[in-house]
């Protein structure tokens, strides 16, 4: 059993978990003040969605000890299948997101049941290569239409009473379920179920001994992920109105794993500071053309040859805390 | 590289841009060039275009009047996805007022959405979809050069009428490709032909041979290659080697650009028939401004149609400007005072914008010239033929244009 | 056999292995080695003189093939010192201690199962000349040649696995052989004709260090034992001391 | 008839593709414990240097199918030895992700240089043309590529499993420990396979570059569809990776005569069933 | 419930590409007793304990635990069934708490190990029990140190307080006194003779004072078979043991 990363390896003892509920008030009140800050408010809902993304992603390595190299199928999937409910179907945007959702959660149990059978670099080559066959059945399927997406998705009143077309009321709303999702993520790693897992990733074989099925619990962190990782696609197509191949391309699978390694495998809060890190770079760097990736490889390489515990791993480390 | 500094600067500005609103009535104007900058489209939009669009400027002699016009670019890379989150960020943040170009059909109906829920504006020269002056039409897009009725009633009927009875279409997977083969379909038929068959291949594909192999077994006297760009490049260059063009079949690209046959080569190109509603080398007019255009190319390339109607588009929109003599910042102001005049400027020659925002203007049936034939680089047409206005575009009455109800 | 007239007494707490006369071919002081963060060898002290054979002794775990390992260069962290006939070990790579002619018979004998026979009796490049020829070691080893095609070294039966570990250093023209329990699993017969073929190497002037766990074969060989316990060398004694010594070899060895 | 002969044609191209990556991953595999996500990176780098050398030193195919793979492997080795080098004793996934980061940086550079679109790169004189077999067209070119890449498969297979520098080679693999203690340079080795495998990537690319135009993003996709060759042919032997290679490219080729939507998918839909039944892979040893 | 024998094997091999580590072991321990598993090194005694508890798949035969034919099942479901194994290598959750290593066994008897939903605070109700196990094996000042933390032979301990948690009917022990000195020999020795008191106990040992004085029966393994079986003082007479693991001499 492969662990890729130590940050997640410090017990979150009671004083860990105080720490990380103060962090978590600070952004929280940080991330409510935007609208009022000038800040383009559309910027930070695109950067909070790839957030919960990539602490969905996060849950699987950094706790499960499984890399996932296939995960924007997920993301894809929901974005897809919330898009065409809205759009096709006319369903209220809660409905929208819990069908999303919910065929994530689906594609999550069948291929995290096939691809768990293996596990380090096989499991990433198996999901990397589900992900391009999911990938290839929607550029097929008539419903995602392809190359051209599904464009111009009405947002809707959420419950019926908060316009989701104003941006300020979009905002908080995205804001809010990324807030819960976080602390769904949060408690799970301090769970009873979380504490399998951990010693799952760090003595799988004792596990076993003592009578752990491991392969169960390595599923249920997969469809967990995988589940949260549709949420988080299904609330983009809010944010950008349409649902396209990119969310569910392999290079998109590699922003996310980009994201937690950045940010700090392993730890609560690194994937949120990655996923700003790198959407706020793709935006500000957009005029200097395919040097993003080439700044991307380089982000990469340095992170794993210098840096594996990411920023906020470092940060932690530097003060002896679990953040 | 002084692009890719106001693209920073520019990207800079955003994290500080302030709600201040729209100005009334100012003689600020900012022009923001979309398109493919580094894929398959990139040589027939891409920079070029952006060169159009500043020559446009500089023939309009606003600035002289003291307007402020100010040109951006970005490349949306062929995904409607990348195309719609630029455009939004240039109408929110850096109020751009025109959205210039946009190839890419796909790219474009997503883009259009968007200019219409903004109330800003879309001068399309490069996206072939005739849907957007159709079922897609909006009140703040005006549709230039060409579109798939063009082609298909270009290129789709002379070739049937001229024995190409049965067809087989290689499709480009996108709104693009789709249109044109549901337009050459409905040409192809209309004059007496039938099609066999069709197959669709991803946008960007190398390795035509299986998809050819398809439409050689299909036995059809036509393979219509409803793509465009590289992509048609790639597929005529394998035809010739799977020995499809010598076992008398017949390609015909409903899309062609001179870039496409300046990149093939007369050896291959020659005898293709193609539809254009622009050549540099058609009379005076177009001669001259396509020696200041390839005068300041870097690699020196005659304009291609596209680039031909980024120029054309903005400088009709500047005149509707002047004409105002103020900006007044809303799309379909503009877009309604831009169609009451008509179109009228070296390239296109004489022309009209139609209500629901088709340009109407001549398009022309070329033929390639065969390497003895060409006089010199870039001399690769002679006119077969010459479409007229009102045969070129989909008439009035048969649009689907949901304006047009009214 | 060599007689050994002065029982060398070595002593980690003074790390002086009195040395008896003839050259030390190999001297070891201090020697310290690490596998990742776990410390195995904590001062290992002894001599091994040129043209002996000696074992040590020690139970599972206490640092018997570390201590090989670590002279061979296998193990990256280590200190102290490994002086092979004058020239220092203790920074050197593998290959580099390899060509210098010492050759390793490893524990489980590292027979390769992607190899056929002949690719594994051939696979280790001679180091220097003196090796013995292939007639020679098929001479020495007869049952070797008729395996010879054999298609999978590891399809091979215990004994002739170790048989053909032994063979491929023997090959290379390294005159310090280390033998890391050659006979482990082996049955009686086969225990008796390594023994042998020790004896013979011996004779042909070949230095060899051992170890083993069964003491009794250790006997029939060896000229010197010293015992390793917790990663250090606790106690050394002469062949001839053997039975005077049995009481502590049992304390020592749990047997 | 002739359509499916056609089609079978380029499923075998296809095939000598995947075999020859395939290939040059499981010999990377096996000593360095790293899945090289750079492979079609550097395989379309060897595409590149066919470009380069025709069109900056006059250099035609004949030459580019030399140099080509010596020059990026070079490239190669100095990777192995700045930055893979670095990763001893760590999860092997961090081979993974720093390699997958040497493919960003290799395919940006390129695409910033030459766009995403292709460019040119015409069949070699000697081998244009076709001829007509009958029961189907055989365009000179294609055929030559798979003649040729099943004899440097072959040839690579002979290297690796008969001679002595490949006894060299599969030992380390087992234990480069010992092998290294018998007093062979196991670091050069490793160099040397890496050089070795990124030399076959490159070949590759340059028997493609006639065929799919030189693009910065050729290798891109390709090396997702290798990884599931690998994963089902296990990374066990080198004859595996060559069969495994070829047959699931002539298995693509009959899906596009008989099933063609299903032409993408298929080799990823086998490499679930494969998982299901078996899950280390046809000739794959349990990892 | 009550047959005499909680384990039997019949006929259990295993083969390794052509190597057979283990041939035709016929095993049978009873209930209540300590059971050693001696022999020298490369006998194949890891293996029959990687086979006993399903680590490894035999190649042939056949094991029965409680009257239930466990052949073919997973380790996890025979560590279910209260046949619980320890590790040659100490096998503890190095970044887990002494407790917190015992509290995951305490987990597992009580279902809510998927809840990922609820606090990890409804663990704290195992705390009590996991802290008399600790005290039990004298690690009492441990818990709330992380197992990476402990010196060795108390790693072993916990392992061996992580593995009463489970409550088993029999332990498998793999070399449990691997490793350690004199003074950890004991204190390990003193705590499996006390727990051999509730549960049967199979345990693998190089050590053979340690088996001496710890076990009812002993089998000797050599090349993958059974040599002799039989109390420690009949079997230091057998001069074929004796031969075999002691080694043989000539002349």
């Amino acid at each position: 059993m492969s662990v890729i990363t130590d940050n997640s390896a410090s017990a979150s003892s009671g004083r860990g978990v105080r720490d990380e509920m103060v962090a978590f008030v600070i952004m929280a009140a940080l991330l409510a003040t935007v609208p009022f800050t000038g800040i383009y408010p559309f910027f930070v809902m695109q950067a909070l969605c790839f957030a919960l993304f990539a602490c969905a992603f996060n849950l699987l390595i950094g706790y499960g000890g499984l890399l996932s190299f296939g995960h924007a199928m997920f993301l894809g999937t929901a974005g897809y299948f919330t898009a065409h409910a809205l759009k096709v179907w006319g369903v209220s945007p809660e409905l929208g997101i819990v069908i999303g959702t919910a065929g994530a959660c689906a594609l999550s149990v069948v291929t995290g049941w096939i691809s768990i059978r293996r596990q380090g670099i096989y499991f990433a080559m198996i999901t990397l290569a589900l992900s391009q066959l999911v990938f290839f059945v929607y550029l097929q399927t008539p419903f995602t239409h392809g190359e051209d997406g599904i464009q111009g998705i009405p947002q809707g009143m959420l419950f019926g009473l908060f316009d989701l077309s104003k941006p300020t009321i979009l905002y908080y709303v995205i804001l809010v379920a990324f807030l819960l999702a976080f602390l769904l993520i949060f408690r799970t790693i301090n769970s009873p179920f979380g504490e399998v897992l951990k010693a799952i990733r760090e003595n799988e074989p004792r596990a076993v001994s003592l009578g752990y099925k491991a392969d169960q619990y390595k599923l249920m962190a997969f469809i967990l992920s995988g589940t949260l990782s549709g949420l988080a696609g299904s609330l983009k197509v809010f944010v950008a109105q349409n649902a396209s191949l990119t969310d569910v391309h392999w290079t998109m699978s590699g922003e996310i794993v980009l994201m937690a390694l950045i940010g700090g495998l392993g730890t609560v809060f690194g994937p949120v500071v990655g996923a700003f890190i790198i959407v706020a770079m793709q935006q500000y760097l957009a005029g200097f053309g395919q040097w993003v990736t080439v700044i991307q490889g380089a982000i990469f390489v340095i992170c794993v040859l210098t840096f594996r515990r990411g920023i906020v791993g470092e940060i932690a480390a530097l003060f002896k805390r679990s953040l | 590289m002084n692009k890719k500094i106001s693209a920073l600067m520019l990207g800079t500005a955003l994290a500080l841009a302030v709600g201040t609103g729209a100005f009334a009535g100012d003689k600020v104007v900012k022009i923001g060039v979309l398109n493919d900058m580094s894929g398959l489209y990139a040589d027939l939009a891409g920079p070029g275009s952006v060169i159009a669009a500043h020559m446009a400027i500089e023939d309009s002699g606003l600035t002289k009047k003291g307007w402020t016009i100010d040109v951006v670019s970005a490349d949306h890379q062929n995904k409607p996805d990348v195309g719609v989150n630029i455009a939004r960020q240039w109408i929110d943040v850096d109020k751009v007022d025109v959205l210039a170009d946009v190839p890419t059909s796909s790219v474009a109906l997503a883009v259009s959405n968007l200019v219409k829920e903004k109330n800003s504006i879309m001068l399309n020269s490069g996206a072939g979809s005739s849907d957007l002056t159709n079922k897609s039409c909006t009140p703040n897009t005006i549709h230039w050069t060409y579109d798939t009725y063009t082609l298909a009633h270009g290129t789709g009927t002379a070739l049937t009428k001229s024995g190409g009875n049965t067809w087989f279409f290689l499709t480009a997977d996108y709104a693009f490709g789709a249109a044109l083969e549901r337009d050459t379909t409905a040409a192809v038929e209309a004059a007496g032909g039938k099609v066999v068959g069709a197959v669709k291949h991803p946008l960007n594909t190398a390795d035509f041979s299986s998809f050819l192999l398809q439409a050689q077994a299909s036995k059809a006297k036509v393979i219509g290659l409803a793509n465009a760009g590289g992509d048609t490049v790639n597929a005529i260059k394998q035809a010739a080697e799977f020995g499809i063009t010598t076992g008398g079949q017949k390609l015909a690209s409903l899309l062609m650009f001179i870039s496409d046959v300046h990149a093939l080569g007369l050896q291959t190109a020659k005898g293709l028939n193609l539809t254009e509603t622009f050549y540099w080398d058609l009379n005076d007019g177009t001669r001259a401004w396509s020696k200041r255009f390839q005068d300041r190319m870097k690699n020196h390339a005659m304009p291609t149609m596209v680039q031909a109607g980024v120029y054309s588009s903005l400088l009709h929109y500047f005149k509707a400007l002047d004409q105002l003599g103020e900006n007044p910042h809303d799309g379909a102001k503009m877009v309604a005072k831009m169609k009451t005049m008509p179109t009228d400027d070296p390239i296109f020659g004489k022309g009209s914008i139609e209500p629901n925002g088709r340009v109407i203007h001549p398009a022309y049936l070329f033929e390639v010239k065969s390497p003895a034939e060409s006089k010199g680089p870039w001399d690769y047409y002679k006119l077969v033929a010459t479409i007229p206005a009102n045969e070129a575009f989909t008439p009035l009455d048969k649009s689907t244009c949901p304006l047009l109800k009214k | 056999m060599v007689d050994v007239k002065t029982a060398p007494n070595a002593s980690a707490a003074s790390g002086t292995a009195k040395a008896a006369p003839g050259a030390a071919l190999l001297e070891i002081r201090d020697l310290q080695a690490w596998y990742g963060e776990s410390h195995v060898l904590h001062g290992i002290n002894f001599d091994v003189r040129t043209g002996e054979v000696v074992t040590l002794l020690g139970r599972n775990g206490a640092g018997k093939t570390s201590t090989l390992k670590s002279i061979m260069g296998m193990i990256a962290k280590r200190t102290g010192s490994v002086r092979f006939d004058g020239q220092e070990l203790i920074k050197m790579h593998s290959d580099k201690i390899a060509r210098l002619g010492i050759a390793i018979c490893p524990e489980e004998r590292g027979i390769f199962s992607s190899l056929n026979v002949h690719e594994n009796l051939m696979l280790p490049p001679t180091v220097r000349s003196g090796g013995l020829s292939v007639e020679q070691i098929f001479d020495l080893f007869p049952n070797l040649k008729e395996r010879l095609s054999s298609s999978q070294g590891t399809k091979l039966s215990g004994g002739e696995q170790q048989m053909l570990a032994i063979a491929r250093i023997l090959r290379t023209g390294a005159r310090f052989l280390m033998l890391d329990e050659p006979t482990e699993g082996l049955a009686p017969v086969i225990i008796q004709q390594i023994g042998r073929t020790i004896q013979r190497l011996k004779s042909e002037g070949f230095t060899i260090l051992l170890v083993e766990q069964n003491f009794r074969f250790a006997s029939t060989v060896a000229d010197r034992f010293f015992i390793v316990e917790h990663g250090k060398v606790i106690d050394g004694f002469a062949n001839s001391e053997l039975q005077a010594n049995m009481e502590k070899l049992h304390t020592y060895l749990g047997v | 008839m002739q359509a499916l002969y056609a089609q079978l044609l380029v499923g075998l191209i296809n095939g000598s593709f995947y075999a020859l990556l395939s290939l040059g991953l499981a010999v990377i595999f096996g000593m360095l414990n790293i899945i090289n996500f750079a492979h079609g990176a550097l395989y379309m780098m060897g595409a590149f240097c066919a470009y380069f050398l025709l069109n900056i030193f006059g250099l035609n195919y004949w030459y580019a199918l030399i140099i080509a793979p010596i020059v990026v492997g070079i490239f190669g080795m100095v990777l192995e030895r700045t930055l893979l080098k670095q990763l001893a004793g760590l999860d092997h996934l961090y081979g993974l992700l720093l390699t997958f980061g040497i493919a960003l940086i290799i395919q940006g550079v390129f695409q910033n240089y030459f766009g995403s679109s292709g460019l040119p790169y015409a069949i070699p004189p000697q081998l244009q043309g076709g001829m007509n077999l009958g029961f189907m067209f055989l365009p000179v070119y294609r055929g030559w590529v798979v003649v040729f890449s099943l004899v440097v498969c072959i040839a690579t297979w002979y290297l690796i499993e008969r001679t002595r520098l490949g006894a060299y080679l599969r030992a380390a693999t087992e234990n480069p420990n010992l092998v290294r203690a018998f007093g062979i340079n196991v670091p050069r080795m490793i160099t040397l396979t890496y050089g070795l495998g990124i030399g076959l990537a490159a070949l590759a690319g340059v028997l493609s570059a006639p065929i799919n135009q030189v693009r910065p993003l050729m290798g891109a996709d390709l090396i997702i569809v290798v990884f599931a060759v690998v994963v089902i042919g296990g990374m066990g032997s080198i004859m595996g990776s060559i069969i495994t290679g070829f047959a699931l490219g002539v298995i693509e080729g009959l899906t596009k005569y008989f099933y063609p939507e299903a032409s993408n998918t298929v080799v990823f839909v086998l490499m679930v069933l494969v998982l299901l039944v078996k899950p280390t892979g046809l000739t794959g040893r349990a990892t | 419930m009550a047959d005499e024998f909680i384990l039997e094997t019949h006929g259990l091999t295993k083969e390794f590409a052509g190597f057979l580590a283990v041939r035709d072991v016929n095993l049978k321990i009873r209930r209540g007793s300590i059971h050693a598993l001696i022999g020298p090194n490369g006998a194949g005694k890891t293996t029959c304990f990687n086979l006993l508890t399903k680590f490894l798949q035999p190649t042939a035969g056949r094991i029965v635990y409680n009257g239930k034919d466990i052949t073919s099942m997973a380790p996890a479901d025979v560590a279910r069934l209260g046949l619980v194994r320890s590790f040659q290598i100490s096998a503890v959750f190095p970044h887990l708490t002494a407790l917190e290593n015992v509290r995951v066994a305490l987990q597992r008897q009580h279902g809510d190990s998927f809840d990922f939903w609820r606090s990890k605070s409804v663990l704290d109700r195992f705390n009590p029990r996991a802290r008399e196990l600790l005290d039990d094996v004298g690690l009492s000042e441990f818990a709330d140190t992380q197992a990476v933390e402990m010196p060795y032979g108390r790693k072993r301990a916990l392992e061996i307080a992580t593995t009463l948690a489970l409550d088993p009917e029999m332990m498998l022990l793999d070399e449990p006194m691997a490793g350690m000195g004199h003074e950890d020999i004991d204190k390990i020795a003193a705590l499996i003779k006390r727990i051999s008191a509730k549960y049967t106990i199979l345990m693998v040992e190089h050590n053979l004072n340690v088996v001496a004085n710890l076990s009812d029966v002993i089998t000797v393994l050599t090349r993958g078979k059974v040599l002799a079986e039989g109390v420690y003082a009949d079997l230091t007479k057998d001069e074929r043991v004796k031969e075999a693991y002691l080694g043989a001499g000539h002349g």
